[in-house]
């Protein structure tokens, strides 16, 4: 069931409906039994898969947690134990707990390399060797990537005791298989999302509404917006012939095609949540104000940065390897070179499995180390703007920020082209042609028309995105929207609500004439 | 606070529907010109007076037969449920609708459509059944034809289907918002133009003869329903030789007749008979016959259908004359106004296809 | 203490280390200066600062930071 | 020590990337599924693929004039089906988006062979051997499907009497 689906449309009808009728201590269970029924929808398979990262989770985080009591009641009991045998006693116990913690990572990071990465390394070992070994057909559970990384996470703040194992099994289960967030995110924390997950709610007109009109305008941004931009992505990066100018088009008709799809999905969900008074990780924070590429990535898929930076940056960094490294390197390489290895690789690790999350395909890998050096490269001229700065003094003024801005947004949609066009050269070559080949003319001359868009389509388009931008530069500068809107006249919320829903319905980019289109991030 | 919300949100929610409903009135497609064949199905229902004779059947029944001529020559009270490529099973659940509001003497259903198996296309499957009411018929007809992408919901709400079309409105939308203008004569599609018969390409060959199984089925399941409400059913195949009918198909056809003790009659080779001369009845290259072919066919078939079946003569029954006579009045005016432009741009203008906007 | 201070304000010499209760927070230490930080504090007390140590609670203040190295120190 | 591990396993991920070297190949998975020909059995004459599915305007370009050509509206105005006839092949079109499509390809005397090799007059057998095990066989017809095409040799008295291409699409 996509989100867009009319199945799932009733799914969520049935589903918020039977959430308020039945008893407070009843919802969980329901959630529970919901999220079996969508994920059973897409394939009864998929269930296994979900099973057995859901058993060991639960297994090991009990394992884990008992060896944690352990050492905590050993310890209590002997406080007559001198430091090195209190350390001595702990490190055993850290070397079980670690034990337990790599053979749980090992099977579900296993899982979804097999299913996502078999067929890549078979395609990069023929590309290599000209061998012929046959891709496999594989069995890739939905939203593996989310779920995965979310159940992981989950177990690692049980190993690091910053979170208590859950003994019920079952409300364990609804954790990994929560079905808004299911299918693409947000990857959330445990200790954030249980706060809420399982506490009865009762019905709150505010809430509810909130929600709601968080879900409306979420399938606002994707059918409306996303779904309408899809044919004139499709038509320019297919087609090497739309170079020069035509880059440029694509790079910003992409770059909101994402966003509207994105956010729009991440809306649907989290307004799901709010309707039921469950309360999910935000994913986004108005990423297209962002000023640079490093606060881009602050502020664009949040959660999938913080779970990089907390379980992959972190302890890559401060591990003691990385920490001797870093010593010894500005002992022989001097201070320079010392202080900058350790976040360098680091970060470059982290930056290659993002490019690999994305997608198994070269691609993503070459999407994934040019954000990483374009990065580092900002990074290093840091004392460049610094002195800049000094001089001009132009940091806050508008126009500079608005420079910003811009130069940010047209670097990240540079660097996605790798995403787009899914041919590394090919990406090269392209972006290449904008610098080569540019003629303007096309924005004028309709060219644009011919790419699947015709004239009305570009007007509500136009519209659309102009409230989407109303909507972004009214949160950044004055906050919630619905807030704002909750403390005018009821009517006045409620009547918004339903435009909402009546421009959906009547301007949806849905149906007959248009091929279902799947959230991008449903790939992952 | 909560206590004075509410009856915002109803307001508010009492809109969108209002809103939705008045978006589904102007974006559902109004067939009124060009395209007309949509509007065919849902015309049956403004009929005032009951009908002996019933053609059901797709472009082979509703361009071929002039009821008109049936009721001035004979007094025969006709319809005929035709659509745009109408299937067999959309013909009979058309049949089962047909028989809830009145049970006519004689049913007559062209073969033609025998060889489709499959629904066709999503355009012809809105067409035929959009304008059926809502009943059980209605339902199990959408099940049988959807095709794949197609959702029961868009059936339910069409708006859902239509949606997209506010790109192309045109002031039919508008002026038939809440009310449609007949198009046909009792079912039959009017064309006076001329385009002669010049020849057909060579049939295709196929691999397998046989007629599908669905629309036999459905085809056995008209025969079970007539008999059940004691109506006689004819089996016809329209004078027209393209698409080709096969003596393969015409001899499965002639089987399941007399299998289930039904008349069925092959009129290609009569048109002698009848006087049909393609060279001047038909209106698109031998395809349909035009009105004059119409007219002509129906003259004959009245006559070799009332050898055999007993239709009363209806005229001289007040309803009937007042009925007929204003169909008759609009057949003659529009047959009229064609010549008309017939004469005055050598084609029509405002009919057919080069009426149909693009 | 001053050690640790040094070490905080190399990084950030526009910053008061001494009354700043959430650096974190306030996104004035971004993960690349933690990382900085740690590799410092390992270089200078010798401790290494475990990733489940890295949480904002104990890198929102220098005094906050101190604690958890004497903490670590002694465990 | 842990940690370690945690940075092993991250690396050798890294690695088995990496030293799979860098081909870098279309992510087929990710690419839309687009209209058009998808069969091993395509029918080749003049010089000219006619697949079935394929758009009929290049083609009939490429075809040349053909010796008979034949259109009809179909009913409602949906489009128009077109019959092409090049001497003993006729090609039909079915209609698509404003765009015609090849719906079948039929092969009437034995002026051209199928790509391997089967002429009009051959007999079953030839069939079967140039084709290998059919789909389904009657005592009228062998056929052969693949992706979106179904291969028919119309057998009279055990000689193909006519070879059909058609679209299973449309």
């Amino acid at each position: 069931m996509l989100f867009t689906s009319y199945a799932f449309v009733g799914f969520l009808a049935l589903t918020l409906l039977a959430y308020y009728l039945v008893p407070g201590r009843c919802q969980w269970p329901l959630l529970l039994a919901a999220s079996y029924v969508f994920y059973w929808a897409a394939s009864p398979w998929y269930l296994l898969f979900i099973l057995v990262t859901t058993a060991s989770a639960y297994g090991v985080s009990l394992k884990l947690a008992a060896l944690s009591g352990e050492q905590r009641a050993y310890l209590a009991a002997h406080g007559d134990l001198t430091r090195e045998e209190k350390r001595a006693f702990r490190a055993g116990i850290k070397k079980r707990k670690w034990a337990w913690l790599l053979g749980c990572l090992a099977l579900n990071i296993g899982i979804l390399a097999v299913t996502k990465y078999t067929n890549f390394v078979i395609r990069s070992l023929n590309a290599l060797t000209g061998g012929g070994l046959r891709p496999v057909d594989m069995i890739v559970p939905m939203g593996i990537s989310f779920y995965t990384f979310q159940t992981v996470g989950y177990v690692i703040d049980v190993y690091r005791d910053r979170q208590p194992a859950q003994r019920n099994f079952f409300k364990l289960a609804l954790f990994v298989s929560f079905f808004p967030q299911l299918v693409q995110g947000p990857i959330s924390r445990y200790g954030q999302l249980s706060e809420t997950l399982f506490t009865p709610h009762r019905f709150q007109e505010k809430t509810f509404s909130f929600g709601l009109m968080r879900v409306l305008w979420g399938y606002f941004k994707k059918v409306v917006l996303a779904d309408r931009l899809l044919p004139a992505v499709t038509a320019l990066t297919g087609d090497a012939a739309y170079t020069g100018a035509y880059v440029l088009a694509a790079m910003l008709f992409y770059a909101f095609e994402l966003y509207c799809d994105f956010t729009g999905g991440i809306d649907i969900t989290i307004g799901i949540g709010e309707a039921m008074g469950i309360r999910m990780p935000e994913n986004f924070d108005l990423p297209y104000f962002s000023k640079n590429i490093r606060e881009y990535w602050n502020r664009w898929h949040i959660t999938m940065g913080t779970w990089f930076t907390d379980y992959i940056f972190y302890p890559i960094s401060v591990c003691r390897p990385m920490l001797r490294l870093s010593k010894w390197s500005r002992e022989h390489l001097g201070q320079a070179v010392g202080k900058r290895v350790t976040v360098y690789l680091s970060s470059f690790a982290v930056w290659l499995a993002t490019g690999i999350w994305h997608g198994a395909a070269w691609n993503f890998v070459a999407w994934g180390l040019t954000n990483w050096a374009v990065i580092m490269i900002s990074q290093e001229l840091e004392p460049l703007y610094e002195r800049f700065h000094r001089r001009f003094a132009l940091r806050g003024k508008a126009p500079y920020e608005a420079f910003q801005v811009v130069r940010t947004v047209l670097l990240m949609s540079a660097i996605r082209m790798f995403d787009c066009y899914r041919d590394v050269p090919l990406t090269i070559a392209m972006l290449g042609s904008m610098f080569t080949r540019f003629d303007p003319r096309i924005f004028t001359d309709g060219s644009l028309l011919d790419l699947g868009l015709d004239g009305a389509d570009l007007l509500v388009l136009g519209l659309g995105l102009a409230v989407a931008l109303a909507v972004s530069l009214f949160k950044r500068k004055k906050g919630s929207v619905r807030q704002a809107l909750y403390e005018k006249p009821a009517a006045v919320f409620y009547g918004t609500m339903a435009a909402l829903l009546v421009c959906t319905v009547v301007f949806g980019a849905y149906g007959a004439g248009y091929d279902a289109a799947q959230f991008i991030y449903n790939r992952f | 606070m909560k206590g004075r919300r509410w009856p915002a949100a109803l307001l508010a929610a009492v809109c969108a529907l209002g809103a939705l409903y008045l978006a589904q009135r102007l974006l559902v497609p109004k067939y009124q010109t060009g395209v007309v064949e949509g509007s065919m199905v849902a015309e049956y229902y403004r009929e005032t007076v009951d009908h002996d004779l019933v053609f059901i059947g797709d472009c082979e029944v509703y361009e071929n037969f002039s009821p008109i001529t049936l009721w001035e020559t004979y007094g025969i009270s006709s319809y005929i449920r035709g659509s745009a490529q109408q299937l067999t099973w959309q013909s009979y659940y058309l049949l089962e609708d047909t028989l809830r509001h009145e049970t006519p003497r004689a049913v007559v259903y062209n073969v033609q459509a025998l060889q489709f198996s499959q629904p066709q296309s999503e355009a012809y499957n809105r067409m035929t059944i959009d304008g059926m009411r809502w009943g059980p018929a209605k339902v199990r007809c959408i099940l049988a034809s959807m095709t794949e992408g197609e959702h029961f919901i868009e059936y339910l709400f069409p708006l859902l289907r239509y949606h997209d079309r506010w790109g192309e409105l045109t002031g039919d939308d508008v002026e038939h918002l809440f009310s449609k203008d007949p198009v046909t004569h009792a079912g039959y599609y009017m064309r006076v133009d001329v385009k002669a018969q010049t020849g057909f390409p060579e049939p295709r060959m196929l691999a397998d003869y046989t007629l599908g199984e669905k629309p036999m089925d459905y085809l056995g399941r008209m025969a079970d329903l007539c008999r059940e409400k004691g109506v006689e059913l004819i089996l016809i195949k329209a004078p027209i030789e393209y698409p080709h009918w096969y003596d393969e198909w015409d001899r499965q056809a002639a089987a399941f007749a007399a299998e289930r003790g039904l008349t069925y009659l092959n009129l290609i080779p009569l048109r002698e008979e009848i006087g049909l001369d393609m060279s001047t009845d038909t209106y698109d290259a031998g395809l349909h016959l035009n009105t004059g072919g119409a007219e002509k066919l129906a003259a004959w078939f009245g006559g070799w259908l009332l050898e055999r079946t007993d239709l009363p003569d209806r005229r001289g029954e007040a309803a009937y004359d007042a009925a007929w006579r204003e169909k008759t009045d609009y057949y003659n005016a529009m047959k009229e106004r064609q010549y008309a432009e017939l004469a005055q741009y050598g084609e029509l203008v405002s009919f057919g296809a080069n009426a149909v906007e693009r | 203490m001053d050690e640790l201070l040094k070490i905080l304000e190399s990084l950030h010499p526009d910053v008061d280390f001494t009354t700043r209760e959430a650096l974190v927070d306030d996104r004035v230490l971004k993960s690349f200066d933690i990382v900085a930080i740690v590799s410092e504090i390992y270089e200078a007390f010798g401790v290494a600062v475990p990733p489940e140590e890295i949480v904002p609670e104990n890198f929102n203040s220098a005094k906050a930071l101190y604690a958890l190295i004497e903490r670590l120190e002694d465990e | 020590m842990r940690k370690r591990a945690l940075t092993a396993l991250v690396c050798a991920v890294a690695l088995a990337c990496l030293s799979a070297g860098c081909g870098s190949g279309k992510d087929a998975a990710a690419d839309g599924g687009q209209a058009g020909p998808s069969s091993k059995y395509v029918f080749e004459f003049k010089g000219v693929e006619v697949a079935v599915n394929a758009e009929m305007a290049p083609l009939a370009e490429a075809l040349g004039e053909p010796s008979d050509y034949f259109e009809s509206e179909s009913c409602a105005f949906q489009g128009l089906d077109k019959v092409y006839t090049y001497g003993g092949v006729t090609v039909r079109t079915y209609p698509q988006d404003g765009k015609d499509y090849v719906l079948s390809v039929e092969l009437r005397d034995d002026a051209f062979p199928t790509r391997e090799g089967i002429y009009i007059g051959a007999d079953r057998d030839a069939v079967l051997e140039a084709y290998g095990q059919p789909a389904d066989e009657t005592g009228a017809a062998v056929r052969y499907v693949d992706g979106d095409c179904t291969l028919a040799f119309l057998l009279t008295d055990g000689t193909v009497t006519g070879i059909t291409y058609t679209s299973d699409a449309a």
